[in-house]
């Protein structure tokens, strides 16, 4: 069996990963797939540690947690969607015309 | 014992069921003709569903229903909810927002499209609310504020032709995303230490965990999602923008409703699930709230000090009076019995911000609806043009000064009070130079309005009578606290000290 | 001696190669920059109009419904699973059986909702709809 | 109990006159006849019969002291109140006060509507708001209470002296009044704050008044918090400061300059405030907690030696002025000097009696005075006047009275009751003397100075009488005065009957002489609720300050004798010599006469110089540099903290780029810190 601080080392690294994405992409839906990574080293844990403890409250939360991110991608891409009809652009950075 | 004799427990969550067939009859409603533009019909019947669940609210909180005279919280669905006192208080708070936003949308969507799918989202958002202050488990938690979150974003881009509207929901979409992946990420931790997401086994588990530190960075980074809902540092980044560029009914909504839920959902998983009295030592989260709150309120009110929007200034604003809420959480320490009066303050507080904060967020709205600039300057002689919305304002900007007699004034009074009860002076004394410097930058709306000269002509034609009526009533709800003060602060603090029993 | 070395060994190798391939055809070949090399590449004929197509909102919207409500049956597998053990048990049709009717009545609702709202609906575009009623004539 | 439940009438009537006053004021018509003056009559009218009624009903063996409203409570601490206390002492203070408010009422009707003033309503709004807050203070049951009617006491007393603010002296005047006074109420304040503090309580009768428990305390079967200090230390300071208060009303050294300067009010107001009522303030107030003066020795001591050389003071004063009412303003200073010489030698009903005596004189007096200047065209200076008394009999057989009872000639009421001040600081004096006593000595000194003083009242009233009244007429005014109606002759009358008769009330030499059993003020103040009797306070200033009655020659009787008769012996030399310097048909001045002493004695001793001195020369570059401190560093901390808060408010709105990955950043960045912050505290890794 594989000990339980792999999978938390896993996870870390993929949320990381995702992470990284965030602050390096500018294209929204990268932007997108990041999250989607963070949300996933979550899932990593969940299920690793309901193997762990020998229940499934973390395996049925992953679930959630999926339908929950595809929930998010839904209103995302709605949001680029209409972010690209009025900036032309799905930079996430060009839109600034609000500051400070 | 009202409701345990007349009606099922499945029923306690009567004030967020009623939300959510509001929500799906708005749906229907406009299934069964989606080219209608009766706004008049969905605005009502949004209306109604908000009032039925305040008063179910009401009508709980004064029975006593989940609250330690009949028998304390009532759990359903195998503890993943439970109903207490601050429960419904919260639910109150959302419905009465909820309301008022509602009413006030009426004129304000006026010969706008989708009018049906912006109430619908409103009342989903506001299920979510409420959930999120029942929540009793970190997956009905997490749940309950993704369902207020997503709706929340696609209100803020409700107005798709317009750049603000669409860059700000972006920016909430984007920090909103990010936040909730550090959110349930934190989840994950805390149940990689204790196995369990139910609020009292995760206490249970925590009490002498061996592992301090991944429950430690769990704590933290859902710490960091309540920061992010309650628009706290330092995941506060999207709040000036969201609630500028959003539709105002939707700022207000959002700057109070939200905000509170935030508030409601963080005072029951630090209270029950890492309670003072569990959590290992090494896991000091009133240390950190104490920082996040200083931090926020003193950045809050000092950007709010320069900003030359009203909108904005708005926005800065509300960071500032997360800060001041945020007391509640930080003015903790274990087994004090101080605790119930510090965090039944900050959820006083909380209710008199709904009340007052939605106010000034409809006024600009009712500001929006005249085709007024945002500006401190456009604001000018406002006062002589519509005396009565302007009277209005000036009370929702005193009172969120914190100035007597209103009811801003009493909730801080308590706050600042019971975190120097407590021996957390300085926090109350950041507080309220805080609130000192923040009467500048309210005044100067008060200033504009009444003392200067107009610097233009205003071409106000119509009185939207809805929007007339929504900031009344935030306007009355902020004076009717005053006399009410007594009662709800010790509903207030009753509840809270339930949470710590 | 641990065999994931060899593992190891061969992923150097397959990263390797390409890079030297490419190291080595970049030091050799002389550069000529030119305006049909830069140019997209469509089967030999010449481009035409830019790279970035826009897609139908259609094609988002299908999209959109399918990931929704293709997740929401991920939720309902739990609960056949557990379905006839519970009903064995002795748990009521309404404990089992309600929540999940409640559960796809909301979703109904829903779709019934984008159905009406034309999300589903095969919108033409207005350019092949011209296209079309040129060709008949 | 009946009477008592319209107590609270007396002062709401006057308050009613007020507000329909400033009502008429405000509305700027001539909504009244008369200006006004009839509410105003009606309601002191109306006071005084329900005075009066009180009065009665006090007489009858009854008192009332009932706390009317709680306006703040700290649990298990103390109480603020508002209460209503009648006993003999304050019912007898209200029926002089609404007799005297009523009278001066009429005689305005003479000295300002007929004169056709303008901005009576507003005239008789301060009036009657005098009147209110006057009652007020006369039937407060505690110090707080008191304090807060005083105050108010003295803001209309403002408002009156300024009442002709268009022209140049009055409101400078009126200001000054109103600060100096307010300099002594500085003190009365912190009294009172100490008063709360050391007793928690500040009422003034009762088993919880606070005389009982510093009574209790200094037989120590009680303790208070006496702030480190011995008790009867820390008493004394707190008396002291509360009398800083009663200095300053009462015009005594050195706080006295700002009533000659009153006189820029309207006579009736003079009259009223200034001679009768609002002064008397002070002395009422010492009388009023008499049961905690009676306590510490060196304040009664104090008390008296302040009273016998204010009465010396400004009696010398009075010889030289030229206006009539300046010499009634010094005589009024004099006067009450008397009272507080009797209230430190322990004779609590000789000063009351004075203050009865006097508050019926020097009214008398000030409104003949007012019917004077009305005869003389607004005219004050007595060299313009003379001869008049063939031309306004009745003014000139009242202020006739007046003056004889104010020099102390037998047997006008003034002999009677200053003869009993005089007495009663003798004994004392001389019992202190005997039984080795330090403040026997004081009390003799002082009393010195009172007999002194007997002399120069004699003086400079005579001189004033017979230059205005007698002689030849000196200026066309005078030959062809104007006429004064009923409503100036009936007041006059009234007082002057009083001024004849009050002293009978309490003829202490007579009835020591023949045994007869008249000494009705004694009997009158001997009862009254417990810890309030003269013969408590009696007790207490033997007990407490060892006041025992020393003899003269001949023992009691001979000692009274002796006394009245020194006494009246002086005031006779002195209406004598004012007879023979003045009462020729061409007086001359004979200031010059007095050498260097006319220039200090015009100067008023040049008190007014050494207060202005000390106001510009001391007090000014204190303010200066305290607003240098104020400007320079407060502010300067002010503006720099708002200043620092907008800049840095600039800066930090700065975070807000508005590019949404540099967000992505900081959050990621904010989170981070507090990982290892937080990682490190815990132990986490």
């Amino acid at each position: 069996m594989v000990p339980a601080e792999w999978y938390l080392l896993l996870a870390a690294a993929v949320f990381c990963i995702g992470l990284i994405g965030i602050l390096t992409r500018r294209n929204a839906l990268l932007f997108l797939m990041s999250v989607e990574l963070m949300l996933n080293a979550a899932n990593i844990n969940f299920v690793a540690f309901s193997y762990q403890w020998g229940n499934v409250t973390g395996q049925t939360f992953g679930l959630f947690t999926m339908a929950l991110a595809a929930a998010e991608v839904a209103i995302g891409i709605g949001i680029i969607l209409v972010l690209y009809r009025n900036f032309d652009d799905i930079d996430v950075t060009k839109a600034t015309t609000m500051r400070w | 014992m009202l409701l345990q004799s007349q009606l099922p427990n499945s029923l306690a969550l009567a004030p967020v069921l009623v939300l959510a067939l509001t929500a799906l009859l708005l749906l229907v409603v406009d299934s069964i003709d989606p080219d209608s533009t009766n706004s008049a019909a969905l605005a009502g019947i949004s209306v109604v569903g908000a009032l039925t669940s305040l008063g179910f609210a009401g009508w709980f909180l004064s029975a006593g229903t989940g609250q330690v005279s009949t028998g304390g919280g009532i759990s359903l669905y195998g503890e993943a909810l439970v109903v207490d006192g601050m429960a419904l208080f919260f639910m109150a708070i959302f419905a009465s927002v909820t309301a008022m936003v509602a009413i006030g949308s009426y004129d304000y969507l006026r010969g706008k499209p989708h009018q049906a799918e912006f109430y619908t989202l409103v009342m989903f958002a506001a299920t979510g609310m409420g959930l999120m202050a029942a929540a009793n488990s970190l997956a009905t938690a997490f749940v309950a504020l993704e369902l207020a979150s997503l709706p929340s974003y696609a209100l803020v881009a409700f107005l798709k032709k317009n750049r603000g509207s669409v860059e700000a929901g972006l920016k909430y979409f984007l920090i909103g995303a990010v936040s909730s992946a550090v959110f349930v990420f934190g989840i994950s931790l805390v149940y990689a230490a204790t196995g369990s997401m139910v609020f009292s086994d995760v206490a249970e588990a925590l009490n002498g965990t061996e592992f301090v530190g991944v429950a430690g960075l769990g704590v933290l980074m859902i710490a960091g999602g309540f920061a992010f809902k309650t628009a706290s540092v330092p995941f506060h980044f999207w709040a000036p923008e969201a609630y500028e560029g959003a539709p105002a009914p939707i700022s207000a909504f959002l700057s109070s409703a939200s905000k509170a839920a935030g508030f409601a959902v963080a005072f029951r998983v630090f209270t029950e699930a890492f309670a003072l009295s569990a959590i290992p030592a090494g896991i000091d989260w009133v240390l950190l709230f104490q920082i996040l709150a200083v931090v926020t309120m003193t950045l809050g009110n000092f950007a709010a000090a320069t900003q030359e929007n009203v909108k904005r200034m708005l926005a800065y604003s509300s960071i500032g009076h997360a800060g001041y809420a945020l007391i509640g959480l930080a003015a903790l320490s274990a087994g004090s019995a101080q605790n119930g009066n510090v965090m039944g303050a900050s959820m006083a507080h909380l209710l008199v911000y709904g009340f007052m904060n939605t106010g000034a967020f409809l006024f600009i709205a009712l500001t929006e609806h005249w085709d007024i600039g945002r500006r401190f300057e456009d604001f000018n002689g406002l006062g002589s043009q519509a005396p009565v919305a302007c009277a209005a304002m000036t009370v929702f900007m005193f009172s969120l000064a914190g100035l007597p007699p209103f009811g801003g004034f009493f909730s801080k009074y308590f706050l600042f009070a019971g975190a120097i009860g407590a021996g957390f002076w300085w926090l109350a004394a950041v507080g309220a130079v805080n609130s000192a410097l923040s009467l500048f930058y309210y005044s100067r709306v008060v200033k504009a309005i009444w003392i200067e000269d107009p610097s233009g002509e205003f071409q106000i034609t119509s009185k939207p009578i809805g929007l007339y009526a929504a900031v009344m009533i935030a306007a009355l709800g902020t004076l009717v606290l005053l006399p009410g003060f007594g009662p709800v602060i010790e509903m207030a603090q009753t509840a809270a000290t339930a949470l710590f029993a | 001696m641990n065999p994931w070395i060899a593992i190891g060994a061969l992923g150097v190798v397959s990263i390797g190669i390409p890079l030297g391939m490419m190291a080595v055809s970049a030091l050799l070949r002389p550069s000529v920059p030119e305006q049909g090399k830069s140019a997209i590449y469509e089967s030999g004929e010449i481009p035409t109009g830019t790279a970035r197509l826009q897609f139908n909102i259609q094609y988002y919207m299908v999209a959109l419904l399918f990931v929704i409500f293709d997740i929401e049956t991920v939720l309902i597998f739990p609960w056949t699973v557990i379905y006839r053990s519970a009903l064995e048990q002795g748990a009521s049709l309404t404990e089992v059986l309600l929540p999940m009717l409640v559960f796809i009545g909301i979703l109904v609702v829903g779709l019934v909702w984008a159905w009406r709202n034309g999300a589903v609906e095969w919108v033409k575009s207005p350019l092949a709809e011209s296209r079309k009623t040129e060709r008949q004539t | 109990m009946a009477a008592f439940d319209y107590a609270p009438a007396i002062v709401l009537l006057p308050f009613l006159s007020f507000l329909v006053s400033v009502g008429v004021a405000v509305s700027g018509r001539d909504l009244l006849p008369k200006g006004g003056a009839l509410p105003g009559i009606a309601a002191t009218a109306g006071s005084f019969l329900l005075s009066v009624w009180m009065f009665l009903t006090v007489s009858g063996g009854q008192y009332y002291d009932e706390t009317i409203y709680t306006w703040a409570a700290v649990e298990g601490s103390f109480e603020l109140t508002f209460g209503l206390l009648i006993d003999p002492l304050s019912a007898m203070m209200l029926v002089i006060v609404t007799l005297i408010a009523t009278l001066v009422h009429v005689f305005s009707l003479g000295y300002m509507n007929d004169d056709g003033q303008t901005g009576l309503p507003r005239y008789y709004a301060g009036l009657g708001l005098f009147t209110a807050s006057m009652l007020g203070f006369v039937v407060a049951d505690n110090l707080l209470m008191a304090f807060m009617f005083f105050e108010l006491v003295g803001l209309c007393s403002y408002l009156l002296i300024g009442f002709w603010f268009r022209e140049a002296g009055p409101p400078s005047a009126a200001k000054k009044a109103f600060l100096v006074t307010r300099f002594g109420d500085y003190f009365f304040l912190i009294g009172v704050v100490a008063v709360f503090a050391t007793f928690g309580t500040s009422q003034f009768a009762g088993a919880e008044a606070f005389p009982v428990l510093a009574e209790e305390v200094l037989l120590g079967e009680a303790s208070a918090n006496t702030f480190g200090f011995a008790p009867q230390t820390w008493f004394t300071i707190v008396g002291l400061l509360v009398l800083g208060g009663v200095v300053g009303k009462s015009a005594q050294f050195p706080l006295h300059t700002w009533l000659p300067d009153a006189m820029e009010g309207p006579t009736p107001v003079s009259a009223l405030i200034h001679a009768a009522t609002m002064v008397a303030a002070g002395v009422y107030l010492v009388a009023r907690m008499y049961g905690f003066y009676a306590l510490t020795p060196t304040t009664l001591a104090i008390i008296a030696f302040i009273g016998g050389f204010t009465a010396l003071f400004a009696a010398t004063m009075g010889v030289v002025k030229r206006e009539i009412k300046q010499v009634l303003a010094y005589s009024t200073i004099s006067q009450y000097g008397y009272m507080m010489l009797a209230l430190g030698s322990g004779g609590y009903i000789a000063a009351t009696f004075h203050l009865m005596t006097h508050a019926f004189f020097k009214a008398l007096l000030f409104l003949g005075a007012g019917s004077v200047i009305i005869a003389m065209h607004h005219n004050e200076d007595m060299w313009d006047m003379g001869n008049l008394k063939e031309k306004m009999p009745v003014t000139y057989a009242t202020f006739l009275a007046g003056s004889l009872a104010l020099a102390g000639i037998f047997p006008f009421s003034g002999f009677w009751s200053k003869d009993e001040v005089l007495y009663e600081a003798l004994v004392h004096g001389l019992g202190g003397l005997g039984g080795g006593e330090a403040e026997g000595a004081l009390l003799l000194g002082a009393w010195a100075m009172g007999l002194l003083a007997v002399f120069f009242t004699g003086f400079y009233t005579f001189r004033m009488v017979f230059l205005t009244f007698h002689g030849e007429s000196r200026s066309d005014t005078a030959r062809n005065p104007h006429g004064v109606g009923w409503n100036v002759k009936g007041p006059l009358a009234v007082l002057g009957v009083l001024a004849v008769v009050a002293g009978f009330v309490n003829m202490v030499p007579v009835a020591k002489l023949t045994g007869a059993e008249i000494e009705f003020l004694h009997k009158w103040l001997e009862h009254g609720p417990a810890g309030l009797t003269s013969e408590h306070y009696t007790e207490l200033t033997h007990e407490f300050a060892h006041y025992t009655a020393g003899t003269l020659a001949g023992g009691e009787l001979g000692t009274a004798l002796i006394s009245g008769g020194v006494s009246l012996a002086l005031a006779l030399a002195g209406v004598g010599l004012a007879h023979v310097l003045y009462n020729v048909p061409e007086p001359t001045e004979h200031t010059d006469k007095l050498g260097g002493i006319k220039t200090l004695l015009y100067n008023n001793y040049y008190q007014d110089e050494y207060q202005v001195w000390l106001a510009t020369g001391l007090t000014l570059p204190v303010s200066r540099a305290a607003d240098k401190f104020d400007q320079g560093v407060v502010d300067g901390v002010v503006n720099g903290v708002s200043s620092v808060s907008l800049f840095s408010g600039s800066r930090v709105k700065q975070l807000q780029t508005g590019v949404v990955s540099n967000y992505a950043m900081l959050l990621t960045l904010g989170l981070t810190v507090l990982l290892v912050v937080f990682g490190l505290l815990g132990g986490w890794f």
